[in-house]
């Protein structure tokens, strides 16, 4: 249902994307990992047309487009079918909680403002957090903020959601009941693109895992294969350092 | 109706004379102005009690009564006050023989406290709490946490302002002719009166302030671009791509550290 | 001090000040109004239009910025008359004055707002914007309901600025015979000769001042409810 | 759009009535200002209304405003004739028409401490005695006097400041506390806020003398193209002198007849 | 050396941190651990008076005073001998990544520049970042801006570094590193205080894990004590829930 092609993306001299290739299927949960600096977050913040890449092709349901040429339609087509989960959160300054979760509702969807507000208020409760509605969140711990933009993904059941490291500041606690939850999503037929640190995460339940290095997709398969029986240098090395201390 | 281009040769070298009397009536009471405006800024940002709540009736004082009332208390008023109190301190200073000008700087350095107080206290708005804090944790002290990367993220925003500001008060200082100080205005003024040639006047005036403002706009412009420096991200190139390998050699460190600096300095 | 002072005249020159105060606010709220739009279309602009459109609004803003304001009136009250008589045959001379002073005003307006609205929108952070986007809002929807609102916190200071100075302009609109509340003090004043010229200006001050209030009441009203959510920089 | 056919065609000159716009300075009382309803008046003023009587082919429209807006709107065409208690120059005599007849005249002298009036009585002994003197607005005929002044006695010139200067009395106060010695002001201004009933400076009255150096004659102004309405202007001014509306009118304003201070 | 009391934080009615006394060794590392939005931050950031605890005594080496009536002296005394590495890094968006961390050494500790530009590349050597000596942090990856934070506070080489949650953007290769970079700093005679989700870390460095819940320490002990032998009902469900997923 997602595929983009030969994605190449600089900024001035640096070429952080070097001709990435993926396809996605619906109701996939790719996890790609790779190390810091490798161009994950640029790759996700290409596909939602966050950053424009300066090479490539995409083709998401009915939307085909290049992206050098994509026209506000196609891009908004193509935000409206998607939500991003921010590395660094991202929350809505100025909006409380609950606000940041009905505004994609809401504006975004025109869903009835009952209605959103209920729909909210599910989604919170699946990261634990229909205590904190009123917050803002400035007044949040980094987990809750976390969770919040977790929430507010969710709430607009998107085709596809990308998850930028959506675990990085949950204790290990938090960390396995959203894993539940995006688990749980994909079950529901949610497609899931997911940059994730946690192997534990990717071993049980990804169904792809795609691993990148300096702005290549160094290797790409079932997580067995990849944690298993690597075939790349560079992937065998990444993985051995990571048992190495575990 | 035309325009005497002749006549505006004419009064255009005479107002040039006027013009370091333009510029010391701007800038003199701007860079009184500034620390003041600053330190007001931050008392009503910190809502330090006393200073906030004083610094507030000022700034709204300031900014809400007219500058011609302004310029009747100041040019008129205070100075036969003055004159009383010298007076009976048996002084014998000739308060009416201080050159007015004096009179209005004060004028304008209070309007400029108040104008600018506001300035920065939006710019400071901009800046995350979370930089201060920051900078508080590395051992800066307040002073310096502000001096080091509060003021430098929040002159970015207030630049535009600041130069609106400039602009503003470099027009406005024609109205220190109301106490007789001979400004451009007043001389292009003085010219036009005794033929009544207004139009070449005011087309002076004009033509004078496009030159005066333009060089504030090109100065913050300036300003600006680089303050904002860090907003665009430095420029990168193909030297610092990917030497990802550590090197242990001190010149070959230094040298890409110097080229490093060089960019950005 | 050899100066007569009558306290009670400050009391009798209000209500003939006062009768400008419709000239005030009419031309206040006009200059805000149209210089408001013409800002903000000059912002849009000059932040994500095409460049020859960012470069002809970057040359406005700069003219506007250095004319005196005496000069944009007589261009407007003359010149702009002329203009449309000669190119589109359009007679406007049997305008109300006012409408004159509104034009001279908004054009003024128009090029610090402007840049007051640049500096506040480039001040919010580009994650908010983006986080907008990803959750389905569009470019309009985004800016409308979480940058502009955020903007605003940092503008609001500014554009008190503005207003308020925009509130004393009276002196432009004398100049081509509005009287508002300053130029109603000023004739006052003229008919006395001079006397009573400080009870008058008092009581100009006054109304001022009162209207300052107001205005900044407004503004902070605005602020705090805008600012909601925002942490003060101030260190514990 | 009358205007054309009305000045052309003098045969219909009695169903034509050509508007005539008149602009006049707001703040100069008493020759040109706005009454408390709002109302134009002032000597230069009520002349003009005397004279628009006498004109049926002209219908007098009268818009307050500023000096220079005056100037420039006359020059362009704004406005057909402007009265600002002009006086005459061969300069502006290029960009206006001057009419025959001056409309008025503004009787000024200075304004002196009673303590001075024994040294000081005429500009001359003001002059020498080395006096200093209130700053005046360029745009005002008193400074042209000064000019002139000066330029006939080189070696006493009084001082001569400029500045915009905004009605306010405090010159009075100036005075009196030594600031400055001379104020060169219009008479009636004198008496109205010195030596009227219940003037605010009432109670400094004898600290003043006041002596009258000269009248000087003021003009209407006429656009240009107005030189018509100006020989009608001048022909009724005549008739108004000789039936005494004149007289009355400077009676009313300016408390007596100042034509008899015009010099030459 | 370090010695907090009674420590009571509220925000408005909800009160943060309930009575939390905290004594840190020369040369210790203490681990806190707990779930989302027990305070973990909150108590950090009150040691360094980023936020004013409500109630409470500190004492730092000579430093002894209480959290009410700290003086600015105290204040600035305290954060001179003290380094904090921020859960969102916090670093300085003015400055490119060396000039973050002379800065606490130039201005902060006036070592001279040329000296203080080695200490920081040194430190920048230590997590892999000295390749990117003059971005901006707006040009770093969510796990480089994390790095620079940590090399900042290992810069100024203080008595007590505080680090909120460390690793979090990390991927496993480089919390490997990152973390060895600690432990040496421990063996260095560093003092730190390290609030992690990181078990593995917690178990083989710390010398004393704390945790945390509802604002109060619910538990504290040696890594074996806590994660052998738990005592608390609620330390024992947290880390069985942990261990439940690994
Ligand atoms: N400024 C504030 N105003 C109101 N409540 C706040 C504020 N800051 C924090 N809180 C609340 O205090 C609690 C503790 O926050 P803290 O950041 O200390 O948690 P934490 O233990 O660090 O959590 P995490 O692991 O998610 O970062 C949270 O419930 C949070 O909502
Ligand atoms: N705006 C930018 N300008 C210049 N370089 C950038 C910019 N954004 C990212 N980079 C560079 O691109 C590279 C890839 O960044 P990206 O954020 O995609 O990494 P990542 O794989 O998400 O890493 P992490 O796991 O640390 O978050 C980094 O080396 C970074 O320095
Ligand atoms: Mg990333
Ligand atoms: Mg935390």
């Amino acid at each position: 249902m997602l595929e983009l092609k030969n994605i190449h993306k600089k900024f001035g001299e640096l070429e952080v994307l070097k001709g990435v290739d993926i396809a996605v299927e619906k109701g996939d949960i790719v996890v790609i990992l790779g190390p810091s600096g490798s161009g994950k977050t640029t790759l996700l913040r290409c596909i939602n047309f966050l950053e424009r890449a300066d090479e490539g092709s995409l083709h998401f349901d009915e939307i085909q487009t290049d992206f050098t040429k994509a026209s506000k339609k196609d891009i908004n087509a193509v935000r409206k079918k998607s939500a991003f989960v921010f590395q660094n959160y991202g929350l809505f300054d100025n909006k409380t909680v609950l606000d940041n979760v009905t505004e994609g509702l809401i504006i975004g969807r025109k869903v009835p403002k009952k209605e959103a507000i209920e729909t909210a208020i599910r989604a919170l409760e699946k990261v634990g957090l229909s205590d904190r509605l009123a917050y803002y969140p400035s007044q949040l711990s980094g987990g809750q903020q976390q969770r919040v933009g977790i929430a507010r993904a969710l709430a607009v059941n998107p085709d596809v959601i990308l998850f930028d490291e959506p675990t990085s500041a949950l204790d290990p606690e938090l960390v396995g009941e959203v894993l539940q939850v995006i688990r749980k999503l994909a079950e529901e037929g949610t497609t899931m693109v997911v940059v994730t640190h946690e192997m534990t995460f990717a071993k049980e339940v990804a169904n792809r895992v795609i691993f990148m290095d300096q702005g290549v997709i160094v290797e790409e398969g079932t997580p067995e294969d990849i944690f298993g029986n690597p075939k790349e240098a560079r992937t065998r090395g990444f993985l051995q350092r990571i048992l190495a201390r575990a | 109706m035309t325009i005497d281009l002749a006549y505006v040769q004419e009064i255009l070298i005479l107002v040039l004379k006027g013009i370091p009397t333009t510029l010391r009536l701007a800038f003199i009471p701007l860079l009184i102005a500034l620390p003041f405006a600053f330190l007001i800024a931050v008392a009503r940002q910190q809502n330090i009690k006393v200073l906030a709540r004083v610094s507030q009736i000022y700034v709204s004082f300031i900014r809400g009564t007219p500058l011609i009332v302004q310029i009747l208390v100041m040019y008129s008023l205070l100075p036969s006050l003055l004159n009383v109190l010298v007076k009976s301190w048996g002084l014998d200073y000739d308060i009416f023989g201080i050159n007015p000008i004096y009179y209005a700087y004060i004028v304008f350095t209070l309007n400029t406290i108040a104008i600018l107080s506001e300035v920065f206290r939006s710019a400071l708005e901009t800046v995350d709490k979370r930089q201060l804090e920051a900078a508080l944790s590395i051992g800066l002290l307040p002073v310096q946490a502000y001096s080091r990367i509060v003021i430098p993220q929040a002159l970015v925003a207030a630049t535009p302002n600041l130069c609106n500001s400039t602009v503003n008060l470099l027009k406005s200082t024609s109205l220190a002719f109301l106490m007789s100080v001979q400004d451009i205005t007043a001389i292009a003024k003085t010219e036009a009166a005794f033929g009544y040639n207004y139009l070449e006047s005011y087309l002076v005036i004009f033509i004078v302030y496009i030159v005066l403002c333009s060089l504030v706009q090109v100065f913050f412009q300036l300003l600006e671009q680089r303050l904002s420096v860090y907003k665009r991200g430095r420029k990168i190139t193909a030297k610092s791509e990917n030497d990802k390998q550590p090197e242990y050699f001190e010149d070959a460190r230094k040298e890409r550290y110097h080229a490093g600096i060089e960019e950005y300095s | 001090m050899n100066r007569p002072f009558d306290i009670t005249y400050i009391w009798k020159a209000v209500p003939d000040i006062l009768s400008g105060l419709g000239v005030t606010l009419q031309f206040l709220i006009g200059t805000i109004v149209i210089g408001g739009i013409l800002g903000f279309l000059a912002t849009w602009a000059r932040l994500s239009g095409p460049k020859w459109l960012r470069a002809i609004v970057h040359s406005y803003i700069w003219i506007i910025r250095c004319t005196p304001s005496i000069v944009m009136m007589f261009l407007v009250f003359y010149g702009l008359p002329e203009m449309l008589l000669g190119v589109f045959d359009i007679n406007i001379n049997s305008w109300n004055r006012l409408y004159f002073v509104i034009i001279a005003l908004s054009l003024l307006f128009s090029a610090p707002c402007s840049e007051i609205m640049r500096s506040a929108y480039l001040a919010v952070a580009k994650v908010q914007r983006e986080a907008a986007l990803s959750i389905g809002l569009t470019e309009v929807q985004a800016f409308r309901r979480i940058v502009l609102p955020q903007a605003l916190v940092s503008a609001l200071p500014n554009l008190g600025n503005s207003f308020i100075l925009l509130m004393k302009e009276g002196a432009l609109a004398y100049t081509i015979g509005i009287v508002d509340i300053m130029g109603k003090g000023q004739l006052i004043i003229a008919r006395n000769f001079g006397g009573y010229s400080i009870e008058t200006y008092i009581a100009l001050a006054g109304i001022y001042w009162l209207l300052t209030l107001a205005i900044e009441k407004a503004f902070k009203l605005a602020e705090d409810k805008l600012s909601a959510g925002k942490q003060p920089l101030r260190a514990a | 759009e009358t205007t054309s056919e009305a000045t052309s065609d003098a045969a219909a000159e009695k169903t034509e009535v050509t508007t005539v716009t008149v602009a006049h300075t707001q703040s100069s009382a008493p020759m040109n200002y706005v009454d408390e309803k709002g109302e134009s008046t002032g000597y230069e003023v009520s002349v003009l209304k005397a004279i628009d009587e006498l004109l049926p082919q002209y219908e007098f429209e009268y818009v307050p405003t500023s000096d220079e807006d005056l100037l420039i709107g006359i020059e362009s065409g704004k406005y057909d004739v402007g009265t600002k208690g002009a006086w005459y120059t061969e300069e502006r005599a290029q960009k206006f028409i001057f009419p025959e007849n001056y409309i008025g005249a503004s009787s000024i002298g200075v304004l002196i401490r009673s303590e001075d009036a024994a040294e000081i009585t005429d500009l001359e002994s003001f002059a020498a005695a080395g006096k200093s003197l209130v700053p005046i607005s360029p745009n005002n005929a008193q400074y042209n006097v000064i000019q002139a002044f000066n330029a006939e006695h080189p070696d006493t010139p009084i001082e001569l400041t400029a500045a915009d200067v905004f009605e306010i009395a405090d010159a009075y106060t100036w005075l009196l506390e030594g600031r400055y010695d001379g104020y060169f002001a219009v008479k009636t201004a004198y008496e109205v806020n010195v030596l009227a009933e219940g003037a605010p400076y009432s109670q400094y009255k004898d600290d003043f003398s006041y002596f009258v150096y000269e009248a000087l004659p003021t003009w209407p102004l006429f656009n240009k193209e107005q030189q018509e309405l100006a020989d009608a202007y001048d022909e009724a001014f005549l008739q108004l002198e000789a039936d005494g509306t004149i007289d009355d009118l400077m009676i009313e304003f300016l408390g007596e007849n100042t034509f008899q201070y015009v010099k030459e």
